[in-house]
């Protein structure tokens, strides 16, 4: 099944959810889901007997940087809103068809549903995303830091705007 | 009670085949090269401790940048109109002083990604790895064949030549302003 | 003084004093390790006294088997950081005293009584003459022995289970 | 006999016994250790296409020596949660159970500490000191690899006493005696008088008897590989679960300590199966110094008959350990509570009616 | 504080001739923490493999740190890490040495500039006594750094250092 | 046993001697059985990510290298076919076999630490210096294309680095030869010893579902007994000329999907790999490799999901283009992350030893997992 | 006259006395710079969590109990078997009976499985699809 | 001449037999009580082989004290059991805080 063929069937089911269907000049097209939907879409997804998505390749944050970008003086810079996306590649093991969703959350609010229990597969890698992006995953089981340390309070490291804090447990950062 | 003994039997034949294999590796010579004594000879790629030969360097500040860890740090003075540096091997001329040169080789990571962009051919990797240090700054390796006081001094000229063009232009400039202030002036 | 006397004493001076540590330190482990030295002292008295094969049934059954058992079990049931550890005592100076009388009454007996003793004779190694005894006219004892030692398994062993 | 020696030159029999008793620590184990230690390298290093130490003296022979000189030098470190007394008696215990254990072997015919009637039996009873000492060890450690270590190794080593004292009774019903020397001076001869040839019984018995020896030759030396915790039973110090068993927290000195018991007790149980089935001292064929009409020789000679078995059997200890993976702890006691003993008690029986023939 | 150690004010025939026994111990027979961070640790696995043989130096792997002399930092020392190699070191008994190596452990390596979760450079947290260089090091620069260790530990001495 | 022991939490790791590296798994006991264990990673979580942002598309080729360190190769092979497939290039044939020779000698590389690793955990350890004595002849192999024993920035974006040298073909040959024999020997010695499989098989059994359910990919995956490689069944580069089967676990001394399967698909991969190296041997082209590379990356905007079959699994390589020099974005799908994931399922009810064994048929590069 | 057992008791004397003696030795030479962390019990440079003197897995202590009763059987062995060759089959045959209670014994506990280690249940495997359908048909 | 007397061995012993009797009664934890217990058991023993050794009545004693040993082995072995069973329904072996016998 191609992957309009999916999205069809998608907008079909989910009319509110699933947003717009993107044709990409390179690499793969995606389907854009509403952040707060997602899980039902790839509960769905998941159990569809046309579609079954048994496996889930791979989950991963992005910043966008498309914020209003603030230049501070010393050369560091802040991005004012934006959005952070979380893109989902999906495989059926079965009909050996490929999807991707992309989901789209604005910076000051992130928060996106956690498909976890779909996919044991995607607990790590959305606490990865909350940990390097701060993406929030509601309904998540155990949503903690996972790379960085468990008491790091210096932000969100994958950010673009990111910047290193001087100092964590006496020893100094910067080079 | 079959897998009873069957169990006793595999353990006992197993652990002999395998008593049998190491007994036979007993008396097979050793693979091991003896470090200090015996060094083997290295492949001609080998891709160990940079070097440079300044001689060729013409100071483009192509391996700097093509570097992905920035540990080549490269400061060039502009020669002074009439100096002659020399050519490279491969006849470029240079036309830079090169007054700094370090790579910091504890930060290299040997990608050899510097090498490639070279015009010159004159960074590249040697086999040389026996190059550990007591002390880190050791390890940060200046390549620049001027002394001291001759980088400064090529700086200090650059810098004198810079100031001169420098007065000169603003002389100019003024002489420029001069003239222009002069005009009307005298258009007046 | 002769070194048979000397080791006499230091064996016995293991022996109480260390069960003296068994009986009065709080620590349970420290008694369980004091009861070890307690038991090698008494094994050298066996020695002494010339029965060899009693002296190393004491150290393969004490030392080896019932002591290593109470080391589990004490490792077993404790929490050994916590206060736990001080394994409470009960009325320490009356018992004191009424087992300090007993004490005296039991040595006093003893003494008073003339045990009717023969010289010793250096003997030669026990084990034949337990193994005749045994074989012959104990057999009934041993196998006795034998099936209590299978019900003691039975029961220890499925009291532990449940 | 080397304690009468002693006795009359000193002409105390303290002295004498004293003496005698510092002999195999200072002219056999320490020896034995270093050469051991080196030996195992080695031996890994060669199974393993390596060469093993080779810088520290010739093909480094003054490794071990090395090692105990540098052992010497390092702090000795008792954190603050160990349980300080029993941390500092542990070694002691462990090493003076393993070391008595030497009181009884009789190393040639005119040399041994101690020719108790019971010899056999004493040596399976004083293991229980070192049990007692592994278990003060991890537990006064105070640290979690230590307490499974300690616990594992005194549960692995009460277990495998048993299928030991099986073959031990077994032995025991052949021969008539424990006495370590006179078992080992009922194999004198030549090598088919020894107990796993059948020993020196006449008739059919003897050949009987073979194969059951041989069962329980190789009962006796797979659970005496597990006593002394090698592989694959060296589950109480498996380096891949439990950093390295009940002696983690010792360092210096006392590590060192545990270390020369540990290849002490290798020496002592390959002894110990050296002098049930292989003819103790005894040389397969004859003496040269009976030959030779030299009387003095033979008692050498019996040394050096006996540390020649007795490496072997170490060499063969290292041999099974650089080949085998380890047993889970379960396994291990599975194979000897479901394999060992009951094969050791059905091999007890019917020697026992062999012998009655 | 041991009775021997750095309590001589002054040299000796005795002194010295001891102070190099004890020094030819200590650099005949360095026993490693067996740890191993990152990439660099696959060439000190390698060091200790058959080609290479470490134990031809003496150097042998010990599992807990009680029973160690030197400790490899091999790899990439992450913040989250670095307090347990600062624990490790701590624990091992004196004399320790560190030697440090690949680039990675000697100032951070190809992750000094944007490793927001990297030390830079183990010295930061364990005074290091040999620095190898390398991304990661030929198993013979290894052991080339470790015979720089022996020199220096041949160099010591149970005699107070007077400054 | 009815007793209610009290739950002990032990530490295994960072710095344990069979973690693998720095990876803590911290173990709820019950006597000596697990009743859970939470791994906690990123030991060595040296920014990937980040560095990549900061990066031309040709200078993260050394970062690549640096994540799973047993297998650069590999890495390096799918981050060049994710960029190509950004660029939309076509590299030369002589390239793309050179790169499934390396891919494939990589492979046997990895596995053989993995094998060897994996031994030495279960408490043999000649088995793992023997593997390291065959991996080094591998290494030199690749030190002499590429000038570096582990991490080689050989496999560009277009092409390689430099083209073989004149011996190559011949030493591979050499080596495949030399090679073949070792996989009996390893056998003999380690594979079908009795106390190896016990301690093994019937060991963290990983139903298929569930191996699913987690993304689990690799021998792994395949030892749970599907038959699933990317290699085969989304082929890239050459793989589709050549040939070569898929092992899968079949249970053989126990149940599926268990640690012995595992570790024997791996065995019969070596095998298959050698035979792809074969073929590949035989069928290289002559050519250039250096003509594809392009002078200046710059790919259009966009994203791709660039993936294959690392020896650990499906190594994939999402990433975001927003038309400059560097990329936006490099989300690195590990193998071993996903993999190691499952270990609290696996794990649960079994003894401390098996959290080894475990663990070890898992077989996870923690630079990888940390990225 | 020192009797044989008195050598083996100098034995163990002497072994404790060179334990001792190298410990002290040592103390000459050896350094001791005790810091804060060097003095905390090593867990693989983690912070410990909670004690290791907590209560202990009964395993163990079956396999001790079942070792002592083991133990004391074949203590009694012993003195059987010095002599049971005097009295020839009789006296086998009360050694025999005797063992064959041990292994009456043995056989009850492999029956029982306390030969084996007890394992708890083993838990499923969390598979997510039950929850899954339940999620979807909720909807 | 050996000094040593029959008389000694039993002071040994009948002191060893008070501080067993003294483990007994002041101690609270029901493995310390089983220590006083074997205390109590070697300080008989003692006497039993002395009295062989003193009295002449050949091995006999010795076997009194060899059969007491394994007694007191299965003795250990129960108790400890009934000791493991009592801390399974208390979560304590305080001896006098188990006062209700209930199963
Ligand atoms: S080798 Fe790589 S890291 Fe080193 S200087 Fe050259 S480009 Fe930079
Ligand atoms: S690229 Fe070559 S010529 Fe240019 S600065 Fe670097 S070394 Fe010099
Ligand atoms: S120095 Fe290089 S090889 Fe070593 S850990 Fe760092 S990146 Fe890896």
């Amino acid at each position: 099944m191609t992957e309009k063929e999916i999205f069809d069937i998608l907008k079909e089911k989910f009319p509110e959810s699933i947003i717009e269907f993107v044709e990409a000049q390179v690499g793969e097209n995606y389907i854009k889901v509403s952040p707060l939907e997602i899980d039902k879409v790839c509960a769905f997804l998941f159990t569809d007997s046309r579609l079954q998505f048994d496996s889930l390749i791979n989950l991963s944050g992005v910043d966008d940087a498309n914020g209003e970008k603030k230049v501070k003086e010393d050369g560091s810079f802040n991005f004012i809103g934006g959005t952070l996306s979380v893109v989902y590649h999906l495989e059926s093991l079965k009909h050996l068809h490929k999807l991707t969703l992309l989901v789209s959350i604005e910076k000051d609010k992130q928060d996106v549903v956690s498909v976890t229990d779909i996919w044991a597969h995607a607990n790590w890698h959305e606490r990865e995303a909350f940990d390097l992006l701060g993406i929030n995953f509601l309904n998540h089981p155990d949503l903690r830091r996972i790379l960085m340390p468990y008491d790091w309070d210096g932000g969100f490291p994958l950010r673009k705007d990111y910047k290193d804090p001087e100092f964590y447990e006496g020893m100094k950062i910067p080079y | 009670m079959r897998t009873y003994f069957n169990n006793i039997y595999m353990a006992l034949s197993t652990i002999l085949i395998g008593m049998k294999v190491t007994f036979k590796h007993l008396f097979e010579p050793a693979v091991t090269i003896q470090y200090p004594d015996v060094k083997p000879q290295l492949p001609t790629r080998e891709r160990n401790r940079l070097y440079v030969n300044m001689d060729d360097c013409i100071g483009c500040d192509q391996c700097a940048r093509a570097c992905p860890v920035n540990c080549i740090k490269i400061e060039t003075v502009k020669s002074l109109p009439g100096e002659d540096l020399g050519q490279t091997s491969n006849g470029k001329r240079k036309a830079l002083w090169v007054t700094t040169f370090d790579i910091d080789i504890a930060k290299c990571c040997f990608c050899e990604l510097c090498v490639f962009p070279c015009p010159t051919d004159c960074i590249y990797m040697t086999d040389v790895y026996e190059f550990s240090e007591f002390e880190r700054n050791n390890l940060v390796y200046d390549f620049v064949t001027l002394t001291y006081s001759e980088r400064k001094e090529k700086k200090d000229n650059y810098e004198k030549m810079m100031a001169e063009k420098a007065a000169q232009k603003e002389a100019e400039a003024k002489a420029k302003e001069q003239s222009i202030k002069d005009k009307p002036e005298e258009k007046k | 003084m002769t070194v048979y006397d000397i080791t006499f004493y230091l064996f016995a001076l293991i022996t109480l004093g260390s069960a003296f540590f068994v009986v009065t330190i709080r620590n349970i482990v420290y008694s369980a390790f004091f009861l070890l030295f307690t038991l090698f002292g008494i094994t050298g008295l066996y020695v002494l006294l010339s029965a060899d094969f009693i002296a190393i049934v004491q150290l393969v059954v004490y030392v080896g088997g019932i002591l290593v058992l109470l080391l589990f079990g004490v490792m077993l049931t404790h929490k050994i950081t916590n206060v736990q550890i001080k394994s409470g005592t009960l009325q320490i100076i009356p018992s004191a005293i009424a087992v300090i009388v007993l004490a005296f009454a039991l040595i006093k007996i003893f003494l008073s009584t003339n045990w009717k003793t023969f010289q010793l004779t250096a003997q030669n190694s026990s084990v034949q003459g337990l193994g005749v005894l045994l074989v012959n006219q104990y057999s009934v004892v041993f196998e006795l022995l034998g099936i209590l030692l299978l019900i003691a398994l039975i029961g220890a062993a499925s009291m532990a289970r449940r | 006999m080397i304690y009468e020696y002693f006795s009359n030159l000193t002409g105390s029999e303290v002295l004498a016994s004293i003496i005698s008793a510092f002999l195999p620590l200072f002219l056999f184990i320490l020896p034995f250790a270093l050469i051991a230690v080196l030996l195992e390298r080695k031996v890994s290093a060669h199974m393993q296409d390596r060469l093993g130490p080779m810088r520290v003296g010739y093909h480094g022979i003054l490794q071990t020596i090395a090692d105990i000189l540098k052992l010497i030098q390092k702090e000795d470190i008792i954190a603050d949660q160990n349980d300080k007394p029993l941390f500092n008696i542990a070694p002691v215990l462990v090493f003076a159970g393993s070391y008595a254990v030497f009181a009884a072997i009789p190393f040639s015919s005119s040399y041994l500490g101690s020719n108790i009637d019971l010899g056999l039996f004493f040596i399976v009873g004083i293991s229980g000191l070192v049990v007692a000492g592994i278990l003060m060890a991890g537990w006064a450690s105070n640290n979690k690899y230590t307490l499974l270590g300690a616990m594992r190794s005194a549960a692995q080593l009460i277990s495998y006493e048993i299928p030991t004292i099986m073959i031990v009774v077994t032995v025991l019903m052949v021969t008539g005696t424990l006495n370590l020397k006179e078992i080992t001076e009922l194999q004198s001869g030549y090598f088919w008088n020894w107990l796993i040839f059948g020993g020196n019984i006449a008739g059919i018995a003897k050949y009987l008897l073979i194969p059951f020896m041989f069962v329980g030759f190789v009962i006796i030396y797979i659970s005496t590989l597990a006593e002394v915790n090698r592989t694959p039973f060296d589950i109480p110090e498996a380096e891949s679960e439990l950093v390295s068993g009940y002696h983690t927290e010792y360092s210096g000195m006392k590590f060192a300590m545990f270390f020369l018991a540990e290849y002490a007790n290798m020496f002592a149980v390959s002894a110990i199966v050296v002098l049930l089935f292989f003819g103790g001292y005894h040389s397969p064929f004859g003496y040269l110094g009976n030959t030779l009409g030299l009387s003095w020789l033979v008692p050498i000679e019996q040394l050096f008959w006996f540390t020649f078995k007795g490496i072997g059997f170490v060499l063969v200890q290292m041999w099974l350990r650089w080949t085998l993976p380890r047993l889970r702890v379960d396994q291990l006691m599975a194979v000897c509570w479901k394999y060992l003993i009951p094969i050791a008690f059905v091999n007890l029986l019917i020697v026992g009616l062999i012998t009655l023939l | 504080m041991g009775l021997l150690d750095k309590q001589f004010a002054d040299d000796n025939i005795i002194i010295t001739k001891v102070d190099d026994l004890l020094n030819w111990a200590r650099l005949s027979s360095l026993w490693q923490v067996g740890f191993g961070l990152a990439c660099c640790a696959i060439e000190m696995m390698a060091t200790s493999a058959s080609h290479y043989d470490f134990d031809r130096f003496g150097v042998i792997p010990r599992p807990s740190p009680r029973q160690s002399d030197v400790i490899i930092v091999s790899g990439t020392v992450t913040l989250k890490m670095a307090i347990r190699i600062k624990r490790l070191y701590e624990q091992m008994p004196d004399p320790k040495y560190v030697i440090s190596m690949g680039s990675c452990s000697n100032c951070g390596g190809p992750y000094w500039e944007h490793g927001y979760h990297v030390l830079k450079g183990v010295d930061r947290i364990i005074p290091v006594d040999v620095y190898v260089p390398g991304c990661p090091p030929r198993p013979e620069a290894l052991l080339e750094g470790l015979m720089k260790l022996q020199e220096k530990i041949r160099n010591e001495s149970l005699i107070k250092k007077t400054t | 046993m009815a007793l209610k022991t009290e739950e002990m939490t032990l530490n295994m790791g960072p710095q344990h001697p069979s973690t693998h590296g720095v990876l803590r798994l911290e173990l709820q006991l019950d006597g000596e059985f697990i009743i859970d264990v939470t791994p906690h990673i990123g030991y060595l979580h040296r920014c990937f990510e980040k560095h990549a942002e900061f990066m031309t598309y040709p200078q993260v080729v050394p970062y690549t290298d640096r994540m799973d360190y047993l297998a650069s190769m590999y890495n390096e092979f799918g981050y060049a076919l994710a960029v190509e497939k950004l660029l939309g290039i076509e590299v030369p044939d002589r390239v793309e076999y050179i790169r499934v020779i390396m891919g494939e000698l990589q492979r046997i590389a990895s596995h053989l630490v993995a094998l060897g690793t994996y031994g030495a955990d279960i408490g043999a350890v000649t088995p793992f210096l023997f593997c390291f004595r065959d991996r080094e002849k591998i290494l030199s192999l690749f030190e002499m294309a590429s000038g570096a024993r582990l991490l080689y920035n050989y496999i560009w974006v277009g092409g390689v680095s430099r083209d073989l040298p004149p011996e190559f073909l011949r030493l591979t040959k050499e080596f495949v030869d030399y090679f073949r024999p070792k996989i009996k020997e390893l056998n003999d010695l380690l594979t079908f010893n009795k106390i190896f499989i016990e301690r093994t098989a019937n060991v963290g059994i990983l139903p298929l579902d569930v191996a699913v359910n987690y993304g689990i990919t690799g021998p792994m995956l395949r030892a749970s007994g599907l038959k699933w490689d990317l290699r085969k069944n989304d082929p890239y580069s050459v793989y589709d000329k050549l040939e070569f089967e898929i092992p899968v676990g079949n249970g053989r001394m126990g149940t599926v999907g268990d640690s012995w399967d595992r570790y024997y698909v791996r065995i019969l991969e070596m095998e298959e790999s050698l035979k792809i190296v074969e073929q590949a041997l035989k069928q290289i082209p002559e050519g250039d490799v250096l003509s594809a590379i392009p002078k200046r990356i710059k790919p259009p905007v966009g994203q791709v999901y660039g993936r294959v079959e690392n020896p650990r699994g499906e190594l994939g390589y999402f990433i975001v283009s927003d038309g400059s020099v560097n990329p936006k974005r490099i989300k690195v799908r590990g193998p071993s992350f996903v993999n190691l994931a499952v270990i609290g399922e696996l794990c649960k009810g079994h003894m401390i030893a098996d959290v080894i064994s475990i663990l070890g048929s898992i077989d996870i590069v923690l630079g990888e997992v940390d990225r | 006259m020192i009797t044989e057992f008195g050598k083996i008791f100098v034995f163990i004397l002497v072994a404790i006395f060179f334990v001792t003696v190298a410990v002290f030795v040592a103390k000459l030479l050896r350094p001791s710079r005790p810091t804060y962390e060097k003095k905390l019990t090593y867990e693989c440079g983690e912070d410990i969590i909670g004690s290791p003197w907590v209560q202990f897995n009964i395993r163990f202590y079956v396999v001790a109990l079942i070792f002592l009763i083991f133990d004391v059987e074949i203590v009694l062995l012993i003195p059987w078997a010095y002599v049971y060759k005097i009295f020839g089959i009789t006296g086998f045959l009360v050694g025999a009976i005797f063992l064959i209670l041990l292994g009456l014994g043995m056989a009850y506990e492999w029956r029982k499985g306390d030969l084996e280690w007890s394992r708890p249940a083993m838990p499923k495997l969390n598979v997510n699809k039950n929850k899954v359908s339940e999620k979807v048909k909720d909807k | 001449m050996i000094n040593i007397t029959l008389y000694h061995y039993l002071i040994v012993s009948s002191v060893l037999f008070c501080l067993g009797i003294f483990g007994v009664i002041t101690r609270k934890n029901a493995i310390m009580v089983l220590m006083g217990i074997e205390l109590i058991l070697n300080a008989a023993n003692i006497n039993f082989v002395a009295f062989a050794r003193y009295g002449n009545f050949g091995n006999s004693g010795q076997l009194a004290a060899l059969f007491v040993i394994i007694l007191a082995a299965a003795e250990a072995a129960i108790a400890m059991a009934i000791v493991l069973n009592i801390y399974k329904t208390f979560t304590n072996i305080n001896i006098d805080e188990i006062d209700t016998l209930k199963d």
